[in-house]
C-alpha cells in the first residue's frame, strides 16, 4: 500500500544519488514541485529519463543533479531550446552529460514493455534513420512469422518513478485524467514510485474506465497542490505559458538561472 | 485586388491548402499545427487533426503552445496514453498524412532536428527526433512545412533524424508495410515535390513575387525547377483574416495565462 | 467514416463466405444479434476468432457456419462445455472444424499487436505449456538485450471484426464502458468492422479518457437494441445468467437445439 | 461443538484460509473465485481481487458466474482492458498469487484444462488455457484448488495446458523472471504441497474425518504423505455462516436474473 508522507520525506527516501530517475508527465502533470524538491536537497549523479525533457529537467541539469540523460525530445515546446540542457552539452557546466536518445514511438514503447516487465519492445521504427548509430539500445530483429525486419529496444526499468496527478483518495489509489501520457507505465515499470497529487479526497469520483493507479501499485503519495506548475493539472489550473516563455530569457544566462534558482527553489521549502 | 501579405502568411495558408476534410493528419507542432488549423477552420472544415499526446480528433479554439496543451484535451473526441498513440493510430496504420517541421532538410528530404555538428561536439544541439522518425514511415505520406533559407536547404543533413528518401533517394525501396514518404514540402518561396524517379526535390510552384534566384540563393544544392513551373495561388482575404484571427487570439490567450 | 447500415445490410455487405471473423466481447456486449444475422444468411466456412468462444459461437458452430475456431477458452462460463463445439470437435456435426487454440494472455497480445499494425506479439508465456506443439502459430524468439527466451504469436489481423457497444452519436462515434476486454483491438486489428449498438444518440457523454472508437475507425454501425442479450450491456441490461444455465440443456441434445435455433433465430428477422 | 458440513465446503473454507488481507489475488473462476470472495468477507477483508476480464481490485456482493459479470466491474476501482491487465498487471509482476482451479493434475502440480485423450481426436474436449498457462508462471506463487477423484489426480496429465513443475518435476529450473509454481493444493480431502526438492505432490494435511485410505484410493499415482501429518481444522461457524449465505446470496441472484 501507498505511505502518505511529506514531499521532502519523500524524495529524501526514495531517489538516492546515482538512481536512475524517471519523471513523466507528457506536457500535462508535470511534476515540477518534486523536481524542485530534488534540487533542493542537492542529489547528484542521476540518470534522468523523459520522453520530452522540458523546464523541469532544464532545471534539474543546470543545478547539477544529473550524469545521464536518456530522452526523445529536449526542448520548449512552443519556444524554443534548453539552453540549461545545450550549456551542458556544449559546453561542459555545470557538469558535462552524457545523453541517450531515441524517437517518442521508441521510448513509448519501451516504458509500456517496462510496464508489461519485458526486457525489449518491438516496433516499426527508426526505419532509414541515423538514430540506431548513436544509440546502443536500438537493435533490429527479424519476425519468425513474416520475416519483416523490426526495431527493438530495450525497456525502460528506472529504479524511481515520479508523476504529478490529480487526487488520491485516502487508501492511497491515483486518479489521473486528461493527457494521460506515459505516467500509469512509468510508474509500473519502476521499482518505487512517488506521486504528487493536487488534493487528498474522500472519494476519486472516477468513471469506471478511469486512469486509476491502485495504491498497491504506488510507494509514496506526497500532496502538493499546483505542484505541476508551471505545467497544468486538468481540472485544477492551466498551463502557464507566459513563463514557459520567460523561462527562454532565464535560461540562456547562467546567472540569471542561478539568481532565479535560488529565489525560486532554494528559498522555498517544499510544502 | 492586391492583398498585402507576409511570406510566413504565404507559407501557412499554402500549407494548410495541402490538407482536406478526408484527411487524418498527425499534427507537429509549430508550423505544421498552424496550417492544420487554418485548414480546419477554412476549407477542410471535418479535417481530423492528431497531436502526439494522445488527443484524438481535436478541435482547439487557440494554437496550442506545447503539443499537449489543455485545449487540445478539452476539444477533443477522447484522449489515450502515448503508447496506445504511437501503437494503435500511428502504427495501426491510421494515419492518413504525417505533418512535420524540421530544422534541416536535405535533397533527398531527410530531415535533422537532431544537431549541427559531430554528435559528440555538437555546435548546436536541437531538440531530437520526437515523433517524426516513425510519423514518417507509419503516416501513409507526409508533409513538410519550413522556412527557405541555405541553412535549413542543405544537401546533406548532419544527422539524419528522420527519412526522407535516405541518403541516396532509396531508403524506402522494397521496406514492407510504410507509407510513401515526402509528397510535398511547402516553403515561404515555394512548393517543392520529390522526382518520382529519383526522390530528389524539384520546385513546382513560385509563391507570388518570388523569383527563380530567390529559391537557387536559399538552397544549398543546384536546386532543380519543374519543366513547367507554376505560380502558387496568392493568399485570399478570408484565408488572411481567418489566419490572422486565429493567431491573434493564440497571441492574447498565451499572454494572458499566468 | 462509419456507415449506419441495418444489422441485415451491414452483415450481408462485409461479411463474406470464407472470411475470417472475429466477434468479440469478454462476457460484456457480445454481439449475439450479429452472430443470429450471420446465422439467418447461413455464412459458411468462416474461420471464427475469439478469446472466449461462448454462446454465440456455440450456436453459429451449430448452425454450420464455421470452418475453424481459433480461441483460448471454450466453455460456458460458471455452467460447463459448449455442447454444440464439443459435438463438432468430437463428432464432427454438423461438419467437422479445425481448431487453433492459445491462452488468454498470448490471444490478448496477438490482437494488441494486431492493432499496432504488428506481425508479431511478444510475451513470456507459454513456458512448460503442451500448446506450442499443438499450435503452429506460437514460436519462440531470444531477446537481443537479455538473451531471455520470449514467446512470440503471430498477431490477429481478421478480416471483419464485430462488436457491440453502448452508443454511437450521429457522427458514428462509438463508446464502448464498463469491461472494454479486446473490443477497441479487434476493431482496430480488423481489415473492416461492424459496431452494433444499443442506440444512437446526439451526444455519447463520454470522459475525456473514455473508450471511443472515432467515426473513421469503424466500417459499419447498426443500431440493435439488447444486442448483446443474453450478455449484458453495462448501463442498459444485466446479464441472463438464467439463460446461460439454460442453454447446457438446449445444446446438449441437437434436436433441442435445431428447434431453438429455428424458434429463436430463424423465425425471428434482424432490427 | 461439533458442526455438520460438506467435503466441498470444507475445500471452499480451507482454501480461503490459505489468503491473507495483503495479497493481490489473480482468480480463476468457480471454486477459487468462490474461496477467495469467502477469504474477503471472514478473515481477509483486504484483500485485492482481480479477474481476467480487466476488473481490478473488486468486491463483489454475489460470486460472479462468468469472469465478466456486471457485478466485477461496478464494484472494482477500476476496469482495464484484457489485453492492459495480462500485460500490465499480471506479466508485470503485479500479481501475488494465481488461484487456479483446473480439470487434471498431476504429481508434478501439472494442469490440464484441455482435452481427454489425443489432441487430434479427443475423448472428452475441455475449454482450454484460459489464463491460466501466464498466470502459473507470472504469479509469485499459485494455489490450485479441486476436487480430489481418480479422474483429477492422475499420475501424468493427458494434455499439459499450465505449468506446475513439468513433467519431470524441472520445468521451472533456471527459467528466469518467473514465479514460485505452485505451493499448495486443496482439495476436499486434504492439502498438498511440493516436496522441496522433487516437486512432487505430498499430503501435508487431511481434513476432518478423512483416512489416508480415502486419499490414496482417489489419487492416481502412489500418493506419498508428509512425515508429520497433520489435520486441517475444521470450519467454524463463523465461516459456514458467512459461506452458505454467499452462496444463496449468489443462487438467488443468477436464478433472478431473467
Amino acid at each position: 500500500m501507498a505511505e502518505f508522507l511529506s514531499l521532502r520525506e519523500a524524495v529524501s527516501r526514495y531517489i538516492n544519488d546515482g538512481d536512475t530517475v524517471a519523471m513523466e508527465g507528457f506536457t500535462h502533470l508535470i511534476p515540477f514541485a518534486a523536481g524542485h524538491e530534488v534540487i533542493r536537497q542537492k542529489k547528484r549523479d542521476l540518470t534522468l529519463i523523459r520522453m520530452t525533457p522540458d523546464l523541469v529537467y532544464d532545471q534539474m541539469i543546470g543545478a547539477g543533479c544529473a550524469k545521464k540523460l536518456i530522452f526523445s525530445w529536449g526542448g520548449n515546446p512552443g519556444v524554443g531550446s534548453l539552453h540549461r540542457l545545450r550549456d551542458a552539452l556544449e559546453n561542459g557546466w555545470p557538469n558535462s552529460i552524457e545523453i541517450l536518445e531515441h524517437s517518442h514511438a521508441a521510448m513509448a514503447c519501451a516504458y509500456d514493455a517496462g510496464a508489461a516487465g519485458l526486457p525489449l519492445a518491438v516496433l516499426r521504427g527508426y526505419i532509414g534513420s541515423d538514430l540506431p548509430k548513436v544509440n546502443d539500445q536500438i537493435k533490429f530483429i527479424d519476425c519468425p512469422f513474416t520475416g519483416e525486419r523490426l526495431a527493438a529496444v530495450r525497456s525502460v526499468r528506472p529504479d524511481v518513478a515520479v508523476i504529478h496527478a490529480q487526487r488520491a483518495d485516502r487508501n492511497g489509489n491515483v486518479l489521473i485524467e486528461g493527457i494521460v501520457g506515459i505516467q500509469k507505465e512509468v510508474v509500473l515499470a519502476a521499482k518505487r514510485s512517488i506521486v504528487t497529487v493536487e488534493e487528498i479526497v474522500d472519494n476519486l469520483d472516477a468513471g469506471v474506465n478511469a486512469c486509476v493507479l491502485p495504491s498497491w501499485a504506488v510507494t509514496a503519495i506526497a500532496e502538493a497542490p499546483k505542484g505541476a506548475s508551471p505545467s497544468y493539472a486538468l481540472g485544477y489550473y492551466d498551463r502557464d505559458n507566459a513563463f514557459y516563455k520567460e523561462w527562454d530569457g532565464i535560461a540562456r544566462d547562467r546567472e540569471a538561472f542561478q539568481a532565479w534558482l535560488e529565489a525560486n527553489v532554494f528559498e522555498k521549502g517544499a510544502a | 485586388m492586391s492583398l498585402e501579405f507576409t511570406s510566413s502568411e504565404m507559407m501557412s495558408v499554402t500549407a494548410a491548402r495541402a490538407l482536406t476534410s478526408e484527411m487524418t493528419c498527425f499534427v507537429g507542432i509549430g508550423l505544421p499545427s498552424e496550417a492544420a488549423n487554418l485548414a480546419r477552420l477554412t476549407h477542410a472544415p471535418d479535417i481530423t487533426l492528431i497531436y502526439e499526446s494522445g488527443t484524438l480528433q481535436t478541435r482547439p479554439d487557440v494554437l496550442p503552445l506545447s503539443i499537449g496543451d489543455g485545449e487540445l484535451c478539452e476539444s477533443a473526441l477522447t484522449t489515450v496514453s502515448v503508447p496506445e498513440m504511437f501503437r494503435y493510430w500511428l502504427q495501426g496504420g491510421h494515419v492518413s498524412v504525417g505533418f512535420l517541421g524540421t530544422a534541416q532538410i536535405d535533397r533527398y528530404a531527410n530531415l535533422n532536428t537532431t544537431l549541427i555538428g559531430d554528435y559528440r561536439a555538437p555546435k548546436v544541439r536541437l531538440p531530437g527526433g520526437g515523433g517524426a522518425p516513425e510519423i514518417a514511415t507509419n503516416a501513409k505520406e507526409v508533409f513538410v512545412t519550413l522556412k527557405h533559407s541555405k541553412r535549413t536547404f542543405v544537401k546533406d543533413v548532419d544527422f539524419l533524424t528522420t527519412v526522407g528518401f535516405g541518403r541516396d533517394g532509396k531508403a524506402r525501396d522494397n521496406v514492407p508495410n510504410i507509407g510513401r514518404g515526402p509528397t510535398i514540402v511547402i516553403t515561404d518561396l515555394c512548393i517543392l515535390k520529390p522526382d518520382p524517379e529519383t526522390k530528389e526535390l524539384v520546385v513546382h510552384l513560385l509563391h507570388p513575387n518570388v523569383t527563380r534566384e530567390d529559391v537557387i540563393n536559399a538552397t544549398g544544392w543546384e536546386i532543380r525547377f519543374a519543366d513547367e513551373l507554376g505560380t502558387t495561388p496568392a493568399p485570399t482575404a478570408e484565408e488572411l483574416e481567418i489566419l490572422r484571427s486565429l493567431k491573434a487570439r493564440t497571441d492574447a490567450h498565451h499572454a494572458g495565462q499566468q
